[in-house]
């Protein structure tokens, strides 16, 4: 058996060697620092129509949302599954155990939390100006959300049916926002409301409300899957 | 040159070592590490396709946008993609705390004699009875080895 | 063309991000694993600074470095790869039933 | 209605997916208990994207349409792109999801198929080269889902090695998706086949290879197809039903769009149709070999898949029109057969089983023979030894399927008792009790013989959709007119 697995193991390299030759050789053939930037140089000469100072949040959430609304979608699918899969009799919480330490992080999350709030929703209300927005942030307040379950205290913070509203309502929101500029006669995600001057906060149309959409729907997400790894224990009758 | 050798370099290995280590890791969490390793290339990669030497961010600077900046494209994709990643991941541990719950091995192996087993069990089927089926079956050794 | 610095500081951050990779793969002790992919993560992220994508950099700094590690640490705590206490562990193997358990982590 | 509308379609999904779960808590129904209302409202909602398609749909096999989001123009944006293909596609789709739609589910499990029945119709739309990758991973992610919370020991490991196997196939197309970029600095499947046919941004087959085995992962593409009898052994009939009829289609339609559109050289169809040969012999050989029913099914349905490959790699309009209408055999057949391992088989679902069987096998008045027949006659037009050797694998594999599905029906007759795979309680526990899986399998059977008595019509209108969609100039300037407005 053991040796059938050495000899196997070949297989496997030398597909690995073929693969990256293969890749090496087609990326060398492009020349390297010079893109085409077909569309990127389109975005480029447009000079900031949607009115956000980062072009890549313009793209992210305004030339390519529907990949955002699919990214969205997808992580609401997988903390779904999660929840699915992970459900049964609530048991104890992995939390850190030695004493000390517990005392440590629970300090340090009644300090940390909501300076680490604060930051996650700066980071989320200036995605159309600086690099971040609405995932980063998300996933900085998820954390925060998450570091009292850490720090042994228990859900006491994220009270499932909340989250799970916030969540949903942060979702519709994203879509409604799309919806909108549909009744108002244009395509289903178009950005609309005034421009307003690059660089003020208060620019860029809806897509600073997108961004915190996507920001409360991260955040609030993770926040759930974060704390579904880390409690529920499945139910040990097994179906079946 | 150079650089981009060791770059597409870096992209690539990454790439091929993280899939070696998700074809040939004998451990199920190994393999998810293999499959966070190969996404960490990938994502290298269209961000390389989208590099300008001396390119700026494309981000507003000083009353502009800069004239020469690397794509903004890719980035978004790869924003994108990092998040798919991490959502898959997610579910990727919640599969293996289930399955482990369940059949108590992490081990490939075991836990594939195991599954062949189960689903034959919950397929309805009975070696013995099948004698009219052709002896060729290896589902068959699968039974006697359980 | 190039900038020596940046040729430099890429090729050593190459050469971490591959190392980590590897010992991801390679080294015994699951923790010890997931702390080379949280390297990895971290090399990666600097890498996209000097590529001058600053958004990528900050997502794979927070959700690779930060998020997936924490998912992958609370990964090994559950799947009983590592410590947590020794109670729990027993905690946790008990709830797997009569099968044995043949991984119990890199410390037996 | 305007035409705008149509990506609700893709949205009105997400949005009642979204909005579920705090619904169910307002309703005070648990999460994880079966609910009625909002069974009925998931339903509502398919039918309401059943009615925005037909509403829009009408005429698209005479004009195309194409809705670009966000009012960008289209290689900046993003388009959808909704042709005759794409119709009977998000049709299909939201067909299946009607009448296959568990009813006693948890809430969750609505929430996932919504979630698939949003990503299903993005795949059938989408114009957009990483649009497509996104709705393709979010189709995976919720199909993992769905897979893990089936009954029994086995499905938590299936559907991690599922992940895996898929995640590695995200990671190639990934990488291929850059390359394409690289080459061309554009993602717009119109904008990358105008370059691709002008020359000016020619794109290596290397890209196309990486992108099908990526995407094949979901269209049961040979080597990377071994989730396949593990999946469909575990999940309930519907489910698999579902995967078998409906998802793989769309991969591999998306697979042959791809194809068309961006790789005009004849050398990316080699690897097409060898990797159907391949997946037609294994497939094949492998359901002849296995004892049981639902892993029978499995394995038929690699091969037949193979023989859809085999199709699409040949010229245009042959190749199309046989790969399509294999497609949409199989995505009646295969879906009733697996239905029909619901319970211990009536006499009258031994019937039906016999009627698809000689249907899947290819017999002179049932539609499985013409779609054949259309394969064969291709293959031996076209030429070259290795469609040769593709057209006797094809015939001997027609015998292997044949032998199989017999064996089936003879041990019913010999035995009088259940065949395994019908028997397992796991996925008759979930399921209603007073056979509606039997009735969808009935109105399949009746489709069935009723396209076979409309024979010519249909193969007419599938001749004309296999033209339009193999028409790259109707795509290129169908967009470029949506474009100006």
């Amino acid at each position: 058996m053991s040796r059938e697995h050495r000899s196997m193991a070949w297989t496997p390299l030398l597909f690995s060697g073929g693969l990256a030759f293969m890749l090496f050789s087609l990326f060398m053939a492009v020349p390297f620092g010079e893109p085409l930037m077909r569309v990127g140089g389109m975005i480029q000469q447009t000079d900031g129509e949607l009115g956000a100072a980062n072009l890549v949040t313009a793209v992210v959430l305004g030339y390519r949302a529907l990949d955002t609304l699919g990214e969205l979608a997808i992580l609401f699918a997988a903390s779904t599954s999660v929840g699915l899969i992970l459900t049964g009799v609530k048991q104890r919480t992995v939390s850190v155990e030695c004493e000390e330490l517990g005392e440590l992080f629970e300090q340090a999350s009644t300090l940390l939390l909501p300076l680490l709030i604060m930051v996650g929703f700066y980071i989320i209300t200036h995605g159309h100006l600086t690099p971040g927005g609405g995932f980063q942030g998300g996933v900085i307040i998820a954390v925060a959300l998450f570091l009292p379950t850490l720090a042994g205290r228990g859900a006491a913070l994220l009270n499932h049916r909340l989250i799970q509203q916030v969540e949903g309502g942060a979702g519709a929101l994203f879509i409604l926002l799309g919806v909108a500029a549909l009744l108002q006669g244009e395509s289903f995600l178009q950005p609309w409301l005034p421009v307003g001057e690059i660089g003020a906060l208060f620019s860029a149309g809806t897509l600073p409300l997108l961004y915190l959409a996507v920001g409360i729907k991260v955040g609030a997400e993770l926040a759930a899957l974060l704390t579904h790894l880390s409690t529920n224990v499945p139910s040990p009758e097994v179906p079946r | 040159m150079t650089l981009a050798i060791i770059l597409y370099t870096g992209a690539i290995g990454l790439l091929v070592i993280g899939l070696a280590g998700v074809v040939m890791s004998s451990h199920l969490f190994r393999m998810l590490l293999g499959l966070v390793i190969a996404e960490a290339g990938a994502n290298l990669l269209l961000i390389l396709a989208g590099y300008r030497w001396g390119g700026a961010a494309p981000i507003w600077q000083a009353g502009q946008f800069p004239t020469t900046m690397v794509d903004p494209v890719p980035q978004a994709m790869v924003l994108t993609a990092i998040v798919i990643g991490v959502g898959v991941q997610a579910l990727a541990i919640a599969l293996l705390i289930r399955h482990r719950h369940y059949s108590g091995t992490l081990q490939r192996t075991g836990g594939l004699n195991q599954l062949q087993a189960d689903l034959d069990r919950e397929a309805g089927v009975r070696h013995t009875r099948s004698s009219d089926a052709p002896t060729l079956n290896p589902l068959t050794e699968v039974e006697h080895v359980h | 063309m190039a900038d020596p610095l940046m040729l430099w500081i890429s090729a050593l951050l190459v050469v971490v991000m591959w190392a980590a990779a590897l010992s991801a793969l390679l080294l015994k002790s699951h923790l010890a694993a997931v702390v080379s992919t949280s390297l990895l993560s971290l090399g990666l992220s600097l890498l996209f600074v000097l590529l001058r994508a600053p958004d990528v950099a900050l997502t794979e700094g927070v959700v690779g470095a930060g998020l997936s590690s924490l998912i992958l640490a609370l990964a090994l705590i559950r799947l009983g790869l590592v410590g947590g206490s020794p109670r729990e562990r027993e905690v946790l193997s008990e709830t797997v039933g009569d099968k044995p358990v043949t991984e119990r982590g890199s410390q037996q | 209605m305007s035409t705008e509308w149509l990506p609700l379609v893709v949205a009105l999904p997400l949005l009642v997916a979204f909005l579920l779960q705090p619904l169910a808590h307002w309703l005070g129904v648990r999460a994880e208990r079966p609910s009625p209302v909002l069974y009925g409202l998931s339903l509502m909602t398919i039918a309401a994207t059943l009615w925005i398609t037909l509403q829009l749909g009408s005429d698209v096999i005479a004009q195309p349409l194409s809705v670009t989001m966000g009012g960008f123009n289209t290689p900046v944006g993003i388009n959808l792109y909704l042709d005759g293909l794409a119709y009977l596609l998000l049709l299909a789709t939201q067909l299946a999801l009607l009448l296959l739609w568990p009813a006693g589910a948890a809430v969750r499990t609505h929430v996932l198929l919504l979630v698939l029945a949003a990503s299903s119709m993005g795949l059938a739309l989408s114009g957009d080269l990483f649009n497509l990758y996104v709705f393709y991973e979010l189709l995976a992610v919720a199909t993992f889902g769905l897979i893990a919370a089936s009954p029994g020991r086995a499905a938590p490991l299936v559907s991690f090695r599922y992940l895996l196997l898929s995640g590695m196939g995200s990671v190639l197309a990934l990488s291929g998706i850059a390359l394409i970029y690289s080459h061309s600095g554009s993602l717009n499947l119109a904008d990358l086949s105008m370059l691709a046919a002008s020359g000016e941004g020619s794109l290596p087959i290397a890209a196309f290879l990486l992108i099908l085995v990526g995407f094949g992962v979901k269209a049961e593409l040979f080597a990377v197809n071994s989730w396949v009898p593990e999946v469909y052994s575990v999940t309930s009939s519907r489910f698999a039903a579902l995967l078998a009829g409906v998802v793989s289609k769309l991969a591999v339609v998306m697979i042959v769009r791809i194809l068309l559109l961006l790789f005009p050289q004849p050398e990316a169809t080699d690897p097409l149709l060898l990797l159907g040969i391949l997946g037609l012999v294994s497939g094949e050989l492998a359901a002849w070999r296995s004892n049981d029913f639902r892993r029978m099914l499995a394995y038929s349905s690699i091969g037949q898949l193979g023989m859809i490959f085999i199709a699409f790699s040949l010229s245009l309009e042959l190749g199309l029109f046989a790969g399509l209408a294999l497609s949409f055999h199989h995505m009646v057949v295969k879906p009733g057969l697996f239905l029909l391992l619901q319970q211990p088989l009536s006499r009258w679902r031994v019937v039906l089983l016999i009627l698809f069987a000689l249907s899947l096998v290819g017999v002179p008045p049932l539609p499985g023979f013409w779609a054949k027949l259309a394969l064969l006659t291709g293959l031996v037009e076209v030429g070259g030894w290795l469609n040769g050797v593709a057209a006797v694998t094809f015939l001997v594999a027609t015998v292997v399927e044949a032998g199989y599905l017999f064996r089936i029906v003879q041990r019913y007759y010999q035995e009088e008792r259940p065949i395994a795979g019908s028997t397992s309680s796991t996925v008759a526990a979930v399921e209603s009790p007073w056979g509606w899986e039997g009735g969808v399998a009935l109105m399949l059977g009746g489709v069935l013989l009723a396209v076979t008595l409309t024979i010519n019509p249909v193969t007419e209108q599938l001749q004309q959709i296999a033209l339009q969609s193999g028409d790259r100039e109707r795509l290129i300037s169908t967009i470029t007119v949506s474009e100006v407005e």
